[in-house]
This record gives C-alpha cells, structure tokens and sequence, in this order.
C-alpha cells in the first residue's frame, strides 16, 4: 500500500460499506428524509416559470468532470435532468447554459432524455441547451445576458462555481426571478446565500440525485452516508476527549498512517 | 419618517456611482493610511526567506488576467523577493492565461539580467487540471517535454536533477480558483513545503490547512501582498490600493446601516398600524 | 449494449484509478497515468464539439433572421478569427491582439464588477430579518471592518475580533462543511461508479 | 471601449453590451479550442508521429467518437468516450476526498477541550454535521445540534462574506488603477 493512504482506504472501505449496508436495507425499510428546501423549490420555480410563460435558466457551472470537484457536477446534471422533466411536462420554456465542453454533451444527452421520458421528445430543440464558453467571465456575460433578455422567470444554479457566482445571482434578483443555488463551493456559498431565494449547502447539493429520485436505493445511499457522519462525529468526540487527557494518545497515530 | 423609508429603496445604481467616485478619490490623493503586517504574512515570508541561494522553487500561475489585481501583487512581491535571493524559479501554468502572465514577469526579470533556463524556466500551460498535475508532479520532463518557447526542457541546466516535484525544495501556487487540498493532496508524497497565495475570498478556505500544517503558509489578496510589499521593503502598487480599500468597506457598512434602519423602520410602521 | 458498455467501462475506469491511488502496483500506476493523458486529449476534442454547438446555434440564428443575428455575426466572426489565427501560431499578432484587447480587459472588466454586484446584494440582503441574518450580517460586518485598515483606526479590537471569527467560528464551520462535502463526494462518487446515478446516460435506464 | 459596454450593464441591459458580450463569448471559446488544440498537438499528433507511438491514437478516436452524436445511428457511441471521463472524475473525487477532506479535518479538530475556544471549534463541527444528517429521526439532541451547527454555518458564511468584500473591491481597484492610471493618467 502506498505510505500515508492506508487510514485512507480503511475509512474510505468502511464508508463504502455503510452506504452498500443502507442500499440493500432501504429495499425493505425506507428511510424517512428531511426536506431539503431548496430542492423542493425547484417544483415552485417551474411553476412559477410556467403561469408567467417565461423560461427558466439553468447552468450546471464552472466544474469540470475530470477533476475533484466532478461530483458536484455530477449532482447538478440529476438537478438538470430533474427540471428537464418538470419542464417537459409543464410545456414550460428551459434555456441550460453550459461553460465546461466536457459537460456540454453531458447536458444535451441529459436534457434530450428528459423530454424523451415526460413523452414530449418533440418539444427539445438543439437551442435548449446552449454551449457558451469556458473563458470564465465570457460564460458569465452569457448568462447574465440569456438572464437580462429572455427574462427568466427562475434561475437555478448547481454545481461548482467561481467568481461568476455573485453575478449570476444578482442579475436573477435584479430581474426578479426566483433563484436556486447550491454549490459544495464554501467561498462562493456566502454570495448564494445573500442574493438567493433558495440555497443548497454543499452535501445538500451531492444529495439532490438521490433526494429528487426518491427510490429506496438512492436514499439508502443517504442514510449510509449519514453513518459515516455520525462516525466522523464520534471521532471527533473521542478524540477530543482522549488529547484533553493525554496530549499524545496512540491511537491519534493510527489516523496519520 | 418617509425619507427613512427610502433609506431602504435606494437604486443600485447610486450606490454604484458613489463606489467609482469615492474609490478613485483615495487613488489620486492618497490618505496614507497605516497597514499593518498580519501574522499570515510574517509566516509566510519567513519561510521564503529561509530558502537558499540555488534552491529551486515550483511556481503554478493558476490565475486567468481577470484575477490579476487580487493576486498579482503576491506573485510579483515574492518573484522579487526570490530572485533577490538568487533562489531559481520554475514556473508552469494549470489555466491558460497564467502562462502569458507568467512570461511577462519571466520577461521582466530577462531584462534586469536575470537568465532564462539557469535562474528561471517557463514551462508554459498544461491543460486538464488536476489529471495534469497528477502526471506533473511524477515525471516533470514527461509531461512537458518542450517549454513555453518551444525549447526541449532537459536541455536547459536548471532542470538538472529535477524529475518529480520532491526534486524541488518549495511549490506555491498562487489562484484565483485552485482548491487549497489540491497541491497538497498531489504532493503528499513528498510532504514538501507548500505556500499557497489566494485570492480574498479564498482565505477562509485556507484556514483549516494552514493550522493543521499542511500549507507552510498562506497568503491572502492584495492586503497580503501589500503587507509582503512593507516586509520585503519595496512598496508597490498593493500598499497604494489599501486606502480605497478602507473607502470602499466603509460605504457598503454605510449602506448596509441605512437597510437595517429602513427595515426596523417599517417594522415599527406595520406594528402600530396593527398589521 | 449501448447503456451496458459505457456503466461498466466508467465503473472500471474509475476502480482502476482507486486501486491506483491506494497500491503500489506499477502497471496500473502506469495505465491510469495513460488514461489521465487520454482525458486531457478527450476534453480537447470536446471543446471542438462545444465550439461547433455554439456555431450551429449562432448560423440558426442568423438564417432565421433573429432581430438580434448581428450579433450573432459578431460571434461567429470572432470565433473563427481567433481559431484561425490562434491555430497558424499562438504568437499571431491577431491572436495576441484579441488575448491582450479583448479576453484580458473584459475579463477583468467582469471580474471586477462583482464589486459592485456585492455592494448592491450586502445592502439588499444584510438586513436583521432573523437570528439567523442577524449572524450572517454581523459577522459579516465586523471581518469587513477588521480586514480593511481603515477598522483599525475606529478601534484597535476589530482585528482582533476579526481574527478570532476565522480562527475559531469560521473553522469550525468549514470543517463540518468539508467532512460533510467529503461524505457526499463518496456517496457521489459511488453512485456514479455502480451505474445507479446515471445522468451522463441521460437519467435512469 | 469594450470595458465601457460591458459596465453600461449596470445600468441597463443594452446593445453596447450585447455586442460586447457576444464578441467575449466569441474569442472566449476560441481561444480555449486554441489551447486544447495545442494539447492535442503535443501530446498526442507529435508523439504519435514523431515517436511512434500508436497508444496515442486511442484517445484522438475516443475524441472523435463524440461527435458521433450529429449521426443518429451510431450516437450511443458518444457515451463512451464520456463514460472513460464520468469514471475517471469520479474516482479522482472520491479518492481524494477521503484524505484531505475527512481525515485531516477529524483530525485537526481532536483538540484538547481545556479552553473555551477549543470547545467551540469541537462542538461548532458536531453541530454542522448534525445539520448536515439527512435521514436520521427527529429528536432533541440532534436537533439541538443541527440549529447550533446551522448558526455556526451562518457565522461562517458571514465572515467569508464580509472577506469577500475585500477581495472584490480589491479587483475593482485593479481596474481604477489601469484605466485612470494607464489611460487617462490622473493616478500617478
């Protein structure tokens, strides 16, 4: 094994092993969920699109999907995928703007299959989902734009953003649309929070696949993930309370391995 | 009690119109205002100053133009510092357009006799973030075989010895964007010193690896760069910008004081009018 | 076939690159160093696709007349251009004069208007609505005023203040935020590699 | 003179911006082709012509294949390249999370409980991740918990907030500086 990951992959296996355990259990005993607003709001955003007749915008971000920040990308295409259908389903307009090109054929083949399950193949064209540009501000200016001119109705904003963030969600509040964010991005959540109607803090945005799908064994996975939380808790605890006793304590070096 | 109100309603654009105007007053006609060097900065420079003269240095320019104002001052206060140590620098690039501010800096150095491939090496641009730095950090002349100008990279000395990035005694990477467990994370192997320069926003992030030392220091913004500016003795832009700096907070708390006294304001309104 | 080929190839792909991180073995070490230089020549060929989307979008506009197709025009015009040139050699006095006059100054021109957008959304939002906004905004307030020298002179404690929120509040809640985050990264992650989140296939099967 | 349509958003929405905005996009997406063009050359075109080596052609045909989505027979094809990406992204999050984002944050925060601040920070993470427990039943603890890490996130928020002012500011001080300082010449 490689020096150093071996604590690594022994927590890693574990988490693994609480969130498979969930899987299979929720089969037959379904786990109650919290509500998580901002998920909730993407219903109401649609909605709201749809009695107004106006579009609503979404962009999955500044992330790419090679690197470790995929995840939250990846949340934000079942978010996309999720909207697409109440979209389809509401014959409501849906503009999705892309800046990454990896997740640009991602986002057509999401929305695409979207239409194509809310049995309304024929209302997708190809300008639904619009590539941009990966320049980051040139994307910005994009969106503000779409945003300005199309006068969306809603604005929903998941996955990994940067310094765009503040203006995308300033312009969504300064033409009045109701605006979802979520993001795993700690320093960009702040500016979210401020100019936002709703928000999604980082594990509520990676819980968005599982939370808006519904079925057993996607929130099996949660509540398996709520396991290793409860054991990052005890850690904490425990170790907490073993340095206030003795300031080396072994079993810390296990940790370091 | 209605203009008080309207200290909620302002237009935006007021508010904007006085941010250029009282912004640009402290440029032309500085006040001067004390700044004082925090501990982040004291850290940070001396860990720089601890490197010897010989010592290589990995730089990562991972910040488009866009961030430049933020984040430059650092890049230039330390580049300056180093050099004036005779510590060489190789520089490389995770996002495109910090290769060409890379080489201007290179450049500028070039002509106050600094040489090309023995102080310093620009190995340009590498795309697909992190993968690429992944591949980086294990064989450096494998995954960028020719530089930024086009030359073979083992042909010049400073590369001598220099295969993985252990090989080098310190990386920083100054960001407008990069994670602050990235650099660290493809290192680990080498627990090498890590100095990370970020933008403003990105200093609470930073934080939590500064303290559990896996960041060897941490500098954050244009206040940073100013302060690293006073350390090394050579004030610079930074040091200037710090007076609208202080301009500029002082309008929005101003602003945001008139929101609070509007919204209390209406509140008192609505109570007695029983709603 | 078609679902089947592309859950299992992602599944093993990412195994690989697990097992990878987590044992010295050299081949594998070697394959998935391989692969992550195959990625970077994928995405390369991806912003081709996205470049030829944003034209095939931009031409439709323009043959149908849009009230807006000049700027269209405008588009597609500068996005040949700077394929054109930037491919005959990144030196191209074309080229450089869009970098230097048109992606750096707008950029920065972008960049810098969060300033005013942050101004305008702190005095919209930062108002005592709750307990909740009471502690976004007062916190907020105080770093503002102990990180700009200008808090130092109105008195001496903001920085110490300010320095005590990051030091203890702030890292308390970036800590349980990131061990939150690296929590759903894994159940992500996971989700991803067992093909049961299979958005990248166009939702479920 | 396209920084000057691009801040004319401020006031409204325009046709200055409009142009300029498009223009961005333009060279924006261009100059990223450029450098992936670039990579494509290095890292692939030459060492397959010049060294030989063939491996290489694998990815040029992968990159290909995503553009089999503009013909309807052989589109699924698409998804294979992309499925190598999706595997590869994921694997190279969660590998990496564990470690820098879980370990090392438990870690750090094991902190003898002898002063007050130590306290806070210990309890402020079992609060956050309280709130961040999804599935568990209600009851008081945890919610007691989950409220307290919700002011600890809040907290937060706010000084990343009141920091991000600064940081913002500085940029646009950037830009004062280059155009009254560069073109027009008042700022010495």
């Amino acid at each position: 094994m490689v020096t150093g990951r071996v604590t690594s992959f022994v927590i890693l296996v574990v988490i693994f092993a609480a969130i498979i355990y969930n899987m299979q259990r929720a089969k037959t005993r379904l786990p109650q969920m919290r509500r998580i607003a901002g998920l909730d709001a993407i219903e109401e955003a649609v909605g709201r699109a749809t009695e107004m007749g106006r579009p609503v915008f979404f962009t999955p971000g500044m992330g790419d999907i090679t690197t470790s920040t995929a995840s939250e990308t990846f949340a934000a295409l079942e978010m996309m995928s999720y909207t697409a259908q109440l979209t389809a389903r509401n014959d409501t307009g849906l503009i999705v703007g892309v800046a990454i090109a990896n997740v640009y054929p991602l986002s057509e083949q999401v929305v695409e299959q979207a239409y194509l399950q809310a049995g309304r193949p024929d209302a997708y064209h190809d300008d639904m989902v619009r590539f941009l540009s990966p320049t980051q501000f040139a994307y910005a200016s994009a969106c503000m734009g779409i945003i300005e001119r199309e006068k969306v109705a809603s604005t929903i904003m998941a996955g990994r953003f940067l310094a765009e963030a503040m203006l995308l969600a300033e312009v969504s509040s300064q033409v009045g649309a109701i605006s979802i964010a979520g993001t795993g991005s700690e320093y960009q959540l702040p500016f979210f929070i401020a100019a936002c109607d709703y928000t999604l803090l980082g594990e509520e945005l990676l819980a968005a696949g599982a939370y808006l799908a519904r079925d057993p064994v996607r929130l099996g996975s949660l509540a398996g993930q709520d396991w290793s939380k409860l054991l990052a808790l005890v850690m904490v605890l425990i170790g907490a309370i073993m340095v206030t006793f003795n300031p080396k304590p072994p079993l810390l070096d296990l940790l370091k391995k | 009690m209605d203009t008080i109100l309207k200290l909620g309603r302002i237009d935006r654009r007021v508010l904007y119109i006085l941010m250029v105007v009282l912004l640009l007053w402290p440029l032309i006609k500085p006040l001067g205002l004390p700044v004082s060097v925090s501990s982040w900065t004291r850290q940070a420079y001396g860990k720089i100053d601890g490197l010897k003269a010989g010592d290589r240095v990995i730089i990562d320019f991972n910040y488009p133009a866009a961030g430049m104002a933020d984040v430059h001052p650092q890049t230039a206060a330390i580049f300056n510092h180093l050099m004036k140590k005779n510590v060489r620098v190789v520089a490389i690039a995770f996002v495109d357009q910090g290769a060409t501010i890379a080489d201007n800096l290179i450049r500028s150095w070039e002509a106050q006799g600094k040489k090309y491939g023995e102080d310093f090496i620009h190995l340009g641009y590498l795309a697909g973030g992190e993968t690429a730095m992944a591949a980086f950090v294990r064989d450096i002349p494998k995954a960028v075989p020719t530089d930024y100008r086009g030359k073979p990279v083992s042909s010049w000395p400073i590369m001598e010895g220099l295969k993985t990035a252990g090989d080098a005694q310190m990386l920083m990477y100054f960001t407008t964007s990069l994670l602050p467990e990235t650099w660290i994370r493809q290192t680990s192997q080498w627990k090498m010193p890590i100095i990370g320069g970020v933008i403003t926003v990105m200093g609470p992030q930073g934080e939590p690896f500064l303290q559990s030392g896996q960041l060897a220091g941490l500098l954050v913004g244009m206040r940073c760069g100013a302060e690293y500016e006073i350390m090394s003795k050579a004030p610079g832009p930074a040091v200037a910008a710090m007076d609208a700096q202080s301009i500029g907070h002082l309008l929005i708390i101003v602003f945001i004081i008139f929101g609070n006294i509007a919204y209390f304001a209406e509140r008192q309104g609505r109570k007695r009018s029983g709603l | 076939m078609r679902r089947e080929v592309p859950v299992f190839l992602a599944g093993a792909v990412g195994v690989l690159m697990i097992i990878e991180y987590f044992f010295n073995v050299p081949l594998m070490r070697s394959w998935s160093t391989e692969i992550q230089n195959w990625a970077v020549i994928i995405s390369a060929f991806a912003l081709g696709l996205g470049a030829v989307g944003l034209a095939r979008n931009h031409v439709a506009r323009i043959s149908q007349k849009k009230p807006d197709s000049i700027n269209s025009v405008l588009l597609i015009v500068t996005l040949v251009v700077t394929i054109v040139s930037g491919i005959a050699s990144r030196t191209n006095p074309t080229f450089l004069f869009i970098f230097n006059n048109v992606i750096t100054p707008l950029g920065s021109a972008f960049y810098a208007m969060v300033a005013f957008f942050v101004a305008s959304s702190a005095y919209r939002a930062f108002r005592a609505r709750s307990l909740e906004a009471v502690m976004f905004l007062v916190a907020g307030t105080i770093v503002m005023l102990g990180r700009a020298p200008v808090g130092e002179i109105i008195w001496k404690q903001f920085p110490v203040i300010t320095e005590w929120i990051m030091k203890y509040p702030n890292l308390a809640g970036m800590r349980g935020f990131q061990i939150g985050v690296a929590v759903g990264v894994i159940g992500v992650g996971l989700r991803v590699l067992l093909g049961i989140d299979r958005s990248y296939l166009g939702g479920e099967a | 003179m396209l920084t000057l349509a691009a801040y004319s958003f401020l006031y409204k929405e325009n046709r200055f911006y409009r142009a300029a905005e498009h223009i961005y996009v333009g060279a924006g997406a261009g100059y990223s082709l450029v450098m992936g063009y670039t990579n494509v050359l290095n890292k692939a075109w030459n060492p397959i012509v010049q060294k030989g080596q063939i491996q290489m052609l694998i990815p040029v045909i992968l990159g290909l294949l995503l553009f089999a989505r503009f013909t309807k027979s052989v589109r699924w094809l698409a998804r294979i390249p992309l499925a190598l990406l999706v595997g590869m992204g994921a694997a190279i999050a969660l590998r990496g999370a564990v470690e820098a984002q879980f370990i090392s944050q438990v870690r750090a925060t094991m902190v003898p409980l002898t002063n007050i601040n130590n306290l806070l920070v210990v309890t402020g993470v079992m609060g956050v991740l309280c709130y961040f427990f999804f599935t568990f039943p209600k009851n008081r603890p945890i919610q007691i918990g989950a409220s307290y890490g919700r002011w600890m996130i809040m907290i937060t928020m706010g000084a990343a907030f009141g920091n991000a002012v600064m940081g913002r500011i500085s940029l646009f001080i950037g830009v004062l500086q280059f155009m009254f300082g560069q073109w027009i010449q008042i700022i010495k």
